[in-house]
């Protein structure tokens, strides 16, 4: 038997409260409040107690999609980023960055979301870019 | 290992270690005795069982109670030098006890009409056998009796000839003693504790109709069992003369209760009823003088195998010349029960007419109103009536015990109006029917209903009179309420029916109105389990299954459950919660 | 002074006993008020907490709960479960400031028809008295 | 941290839990793993120590519910067999969840310790120690909550008005509920639509606080976990307060005192009579 709880922060919104993600045999198996985090003193909302639900969640997609003909079907990351690559490419000559708009996710770590931030700013060149945490 | 020996001249076999008065009874040869008893050590002490022994061309006259049997020897019985030695043995015995009946017959058989020495005391009855020291120390293990002094002075009696409370007043010794020189007296005390009119031994056939029809042993009463919790199972030795004596060898007193498992699609719950306990009622008397007894005890009475061979008679023995039968003693009362127990009304009419039939005394009936519905029951009542029963209408109010031992009863005459008080010599309580003391653990175990009474609860009172409200559970008889012998009978064949119904059927059908667990939500916290009076929930593979067959639909187990895991079918509580926001919603 | 209060409650009620003398009441026509909305259940036993909080919660003033008497439950003992619930909501209702005396208890048998009229008559006429529960949760 | 407890005491209970450790499980008093709390980096949280472990990191604050944990454990592995390092409340929820099938006592070996006095006012806790006591010994008791007598004494009227306040504040995170050692249902009837509305909040009263608090009535163990994980500050172990000793006066059930009690709540009138016709 391999317990581990480990310590990070919720995801879901900028409080940064901090739990721990309980472990055992690398499965997670729930989250404890951390009672010592001087910010959220063991006390979470619904999202920080539920934060690791979608992990083992059967409705997480693990693959792309691509809508071929009304229907949604696997596809290669190689692929979906090609045709997002083209079709953002085509929108952005066509009507500009900022007919762009960028969500990004709590579920995602802030190193991904700086560079979706990047991505938005940097290289398609419009500021319309938001969180889904920013609530 | 058998062998062979010739008694007056006939050859008998006889079992090694037997003696010679066991082999010539055995064979049908008559030997006096007066010390022998088969239970018992043989000690060869009144030497009246002596016969002529020729072995090995010597004779000899021995006891033939203790005289071994051996192969090819001969016994006789009658020659002349035996019949001598008894006569004088007989001879000595009458001097010494000149009017015990036992020796003056035996004495007249053998030509002894006269004792040759005049007696010390004409009243002795005492022969020193020591059959009863025998009983006493042998067989009972009460050591009260012994032998003391010598010559002729030897006397047996309790140690210095002292009361003791080491006797334990079995009686052993009176039964065994052949003269009749013992006699048990039963202090004031013991007397009440005594049941004159319950069993007379330990070990009794139960009553002449019983069914199957063979003793038991009262463990309370029974000197072995005694014995045995007593010194905590150490002991167990005393006694022993049902076992010793019983030719079948049907007694085992190692036997247990045991328990057994058997599984069965159906019960028919037949556990009768309790007689009302008189002392609940303390106005009538009951316990302060032996004349005042139950319906249940006058039965015994005039049972023919009762004590008294069904002569009826008060406690000293003599018929009574009037007795007073009170109606409803623990029936139709708010003090005892409330209800009508049905059967009395009858019993102490049938009471009065055996009174008046045996004895002819004066009968008077205590009642508030006679309960005599059914087919020739109010004949009876009529009949009774014209035998010359007075019938007092008024609940006999209470009896009092007279220092002259006769019983006072008083009651209010409602047809005059005025108190009565009348004397008699008998009391016969007309004590009612109450539930069995244990009939709540009784209804826990079968899942049934027992009202306040104490009595189980049919599933309708008026349709379905057998049924329970546990399926495949039956009432018979008085453990659903109080009914007399026909109504019983017909209640058991009816009970009797509803299970043949469902062995023909071999199938059941349930209401739909069940409950049922969602595995998924449940977490086995068992909270629902000893909820269900049915006992239809159980845990299984740690989480809780309904029984749908033995589930009756209450819901109790539902709203129990914390999780919502259990939901009642056609009660859900969707469809509760609909009725409620659908109700308020229109007014 | 606008029309005046008229109270609703919910009554659950046993099948075996007062809800049967509910229908005996009835087709004795006796006089009876219209403000007791019943619920049938199986048992008082059936009857969990979470639904008598669901009926003041859906607006009942009043919720009494009626079933068999203590030793006549047609399951045994199924009310025995009623009778040591029912303390324990009343007391917490009270805790939480919602009169206790909104959630009554009764034991009314099947041969008691009378007995549901009286019984039924005095809770309305009690809540009446109480107003609305409104009053209490949405002020 | 705060400290409290002495060095003393933490070095008894690492002692206790290394020789559990050290004793082969098959002999019944050997474990497969203490359940304890371990710091790391300076924060804490609960921890199985196994052979080989640092004991040095075993602490005994700040208390988490480690039953949860326990139970967690026995229904994972049928066959494990576990220590537990526990306080009074521990033990108490330990007997509540025994009772109900959650922990199997047969795999379980209780190493108990005393709160300290400071613990035992903080928490108003009134057997601050388990029965199995082996490290410590008991300390004076808290007392009752005052909050308990005065929201007693308030009329219908000002009970409603704070209460409405207080449940008002609830951003329904379930967080009561979460952390309770006695909350192990499957589901929970505080999820379920037909008694409590989704979308709504703060949840309407009286379903949501009033359910959980009749559901507490017969398993709370006054460990006050809820209150500390509330992060609306709503003062819950008062109501639960009350209707513990409303259980103990009614019924005569105080939740965590006897293994052999059952739940009255469930059984006849025969088995836990009312004592009281109270509130009728």
């Amino acid at each position: 038997m391999d317990y581990k709880n480990t310590l990070t922060t919720c995801v879901y919104c900028g409080a940064g409260c901090q739990i721990y993600v309980e472990t055992i045999d690398g499965q997670i198996t729930g989250v404890w409040p951390a009672k010592t985090h001087i910010i959220s003193e063991g006390k979470l909302c619904i999202k920080g107690w539920n934060v690791t639900e979608f992990v083992n969640s059967p409705d997480r997609l693990k693959t792309p999609l691509i809508r071929k003909e009304g229907q949604f079907v696997e596809a290669s990351w190689d692929e979906a980023l090609e045709l997002i690559a083209s079709k953002l490419g085509a929108i952005k000559n066509e009507s500009g960055p900022d007919s762009i708009g960028w969500l990004a996710s709590a579920k995602c770590t802030n190193e991904e979301n700086y560079l979706m931030n990047k991505l938005a700013r940097a290289v398609i060149g419009t500021n319309n870019i938001d969180h889904c945490a920013r609530l | 290992m058998s062998i062979t020996l010739t008694i007056d001249g006939q050859s008998v076999q006889a079992e090694e270690g037997q003696t010679v008065l066991e082999v010539a009874k055995r064979a049908g040869v008559t030997i006096p005795t007066l010390c022998y008893h088969p239970a018992l050590e043989p000690l060869g002490a009144c030497r009246l069982c002596v016969v002529e022994v020729i072995q090995r061309g010597r004779s000899q006259i021995v006891t033939s109670c203790t005289m071994p049997a051996e192969p090819g020897m001969e016994v006789r019985t009658s020659t002349p030098a035996v019949m001598e030695s008894r006569r004088t043995v007989l001879e000595l015995l009458l001097s010494r006890c000149p009017n015990v009946p036992v020796i003056q017959q035996l004495a007249a058989q053998y030509g002894v009409t006269e004792p040759p020495f005049e007696a010390d005391d004409p009243n002795e009855k005492c022969i020193l056998c020591g059959l009863c020291v025998r009983a006493c120390n042998d067989l009972v293990g009460a050591h009260v009796l012994n032998f003391s002094d010598r010559g002729i002075s030897r006397v047996i009696g309790p140690a210095f000839m002292e009361k003791t409370r080491d006797c334990i007043g079995c009686g052993a010794c009176t039964i065994v003693c052949p003269t009749g020189a013992i006699e048990i007296v039963l202090e004031k005390e013991a007397l009440y504790a005594a049941k004159p009119l319950g069993p007379a031994s330990a070990i009794y056939v139960p009553f002449l109709q019983a069914v199957p029809r063979v003793p038991v042993i009262d463990t309370d009463a029974c000197i072995r069992f005694r014995q045995q919790a007593r010194t905590n199972g150490e002991l167990a030795d005393a006694c022993g003369v049902c076992q010793l004596l019983c030719e079948a060898r049907a007694i085992d007193y190692t036997q247990q209760d045991e328990e057994l498992d058997i599984e069965v699609g159906a019960v028919v719950v037949a556990t009768g009823f309790a007689d009302f306990d008189p002392y609940l009622a303390p106005q009538y008397s009951f316990g302060k003088s032996p004349n005042i007894i139950t319906g249940i005890e006058f039965e015994r009475l005039s049972n023919s195998g009762g004590p008294t061979e069904g002569e009826i008679l008060t406690a000293e023995g003599v018929p009574p010349k009037s007795v007073a039968i009170l109606h409803c003693v623990g029936s139709r009362d708010k003090h005892t029960n409330k209800y009508c127990s049905r059967v009395c009304c009858m019993y102490a009419l049938k009471q009065a007419h055996l009174v008046r039939d045996k004895t002819g005394a004066d009968v008077f009936e205590f009642y508030m109103d006679i309960r005599a519905p059914g087919k020739s029951y109010e004949e009876f009542y009529e009949r009774v009536q014209e035998e010359g029963v007075h019938f007092i209408r008024g609940k006999g109010a209470e009896v009092t015990v007279q220092p002259d031992g006769k019983l006072l009863v008083k009651g209010e005459d409602a047809d005059l109006s005025r108190v009565v008080a009348v004397s008699v010599d008998m009391v016969i309580l007309g004590t009612g029917m109450t539930a069995q003391p244990d009939a709540a653990e009784v209804s826990h175990l079968f899942g049934i209903g027992c009202g306040n009474e104490g009595f189980f609860t049919e599933a309708h009172p008026k349709l379905r009179p057998v049924e329970t409200n546990t399926d495949g559970v039956y009432l018979a008889g008085t453990c659903q309420g109080p009914r007399d012998v026909p109504d019983t009978v017909a209640h058991a064949n009816a009970a009797a029916a509803e299970v043949l119904a469902l062995l023909t059927k071999g199938e059941v059908v349930i209401s739909p109105a069940t409950a049922e667990v969602n595995r998924d939500k449940c977490v086995g916290c068992g909270d629902c389990i000893p909820v269900c009076p049915y006992t239809a929930i159980a845990r299984v593979d740690g989480k809780a299954q309904v029984n749908a067959a033995l589930c009756k639909g209450c819901g109790t187990c539902v709203a129990t459950c914390p999780s919502g895991a259990i939901e009642a079918l056609h009660f859900t509580d969707e469809q509760i919660v609909a009725q409620i926001e659908g109700v308020l919603k229109w007014v | 002074m606008g029309v005046e209060f008229e109270p609703r409650i919910i009554a659950f009620m046993c099948n075996w006993c007062t809800y049967a003398a509910a229908d005996t009441a009835g087709v004795s026509r006796m006089q009876q008020s219209l403000n007791v909305l019943p619920i049938r259940v199986m048992c008082s036993g059936r009857v969990s907490p979470e639904m008598v909080l669901r009926a003041f919660r859906a607006g009942a003033d009043g919720v009494l709960v009626m079933g068999c008497h203590i030793g006549d439950c047609h399951y045994s003992n199924g009310n025995h479960r009623t009778i040591k619930r029912m303390p324990l909501l009343r007391n917490l209702l009270g805790y939480t400031g919602i009169n206790p005396e909104r959630l009554e208890l009764q034991w009314v048998s099947g041969a008691e028809a009378p007995r549901f009229v009286e019984v039924t008559e005095a809770f309305i006429a009690k809540i009446r008295q109480l107003g609305p529960l409104s009053q209490e949760v949405m002020e | 941290m705060s400290g409290n407890a002495s060095e003393g005491t933490l070095e008894e209970i690492r002692k206790l839990v290394a020789e559990r450790l050290a004793l082969p499980v098959q002999a019944g008093m050997g474990v497969d793993g203490v359940v304890a709390l371990r710091a790391l980096n300076g924060n804490v949280a609960p921890h199985v120590f196994q052979k080989g472990d640092d004991l040095s990191e075993l602490v005994i604050e700040p208390k988490y519910p480690l039953m949860t944990l326990v139970s967690k454990l026995h229904k994972r592995f049928p066959q494990i067999r576990l220590g537990v390092v526990a306080r009074g409340c521990d033990e108490r929820a330990y007997i509540e969840m025994a009772k109900r099938n959650q922990i199997d006592p047969a795999r379980l070996t209780i190493i108990g310790f005393a709160c300290t006095a400071e613990e035992a006012q903080a928490c108003h806790c009134l057997e601050p120690y388990p029965k199995q006591l082996l490290v410590g010994a008991p300390p004076a008791p808290g007392q009752v909550n005052p909050l308990v007598a005065e929201y007693d004494a308030m009329t219908l009227v000002e009970r409603r008005a704070f209460w409405r306040k207080q449940f008002e504040k609830c951003i329904k995170c379930y967080g009561c509920r979460n952390i309770c050692p006695e909350c192990f249902c499957e589901a929970c009837a505080m999820e379920d639509k037909a008694w409590v509305e989704p979308g709504l909040l703060a949840p309407p009263f009286p379903m949501f606080h009033l359910i959980r608090a009749m559901h507490m009535a017969s398993r709370c163990v006054a460990c006050r976990e809820c209150e500390a994980a509330c992060p609306a500050h709503i003062p819950l172990t008062v109501l639960y307060d009350l209707l513990r000793r409303d259980m103990e006066s009614l019924l005569g059930y105080l939740p965590g005192a006897d293994m052999d009690a059952k739940p009255p709540l469930s059984v006849t009138l025969e088995e836990t009579p009312l004592r009281t016709e109270a509130g009728h």
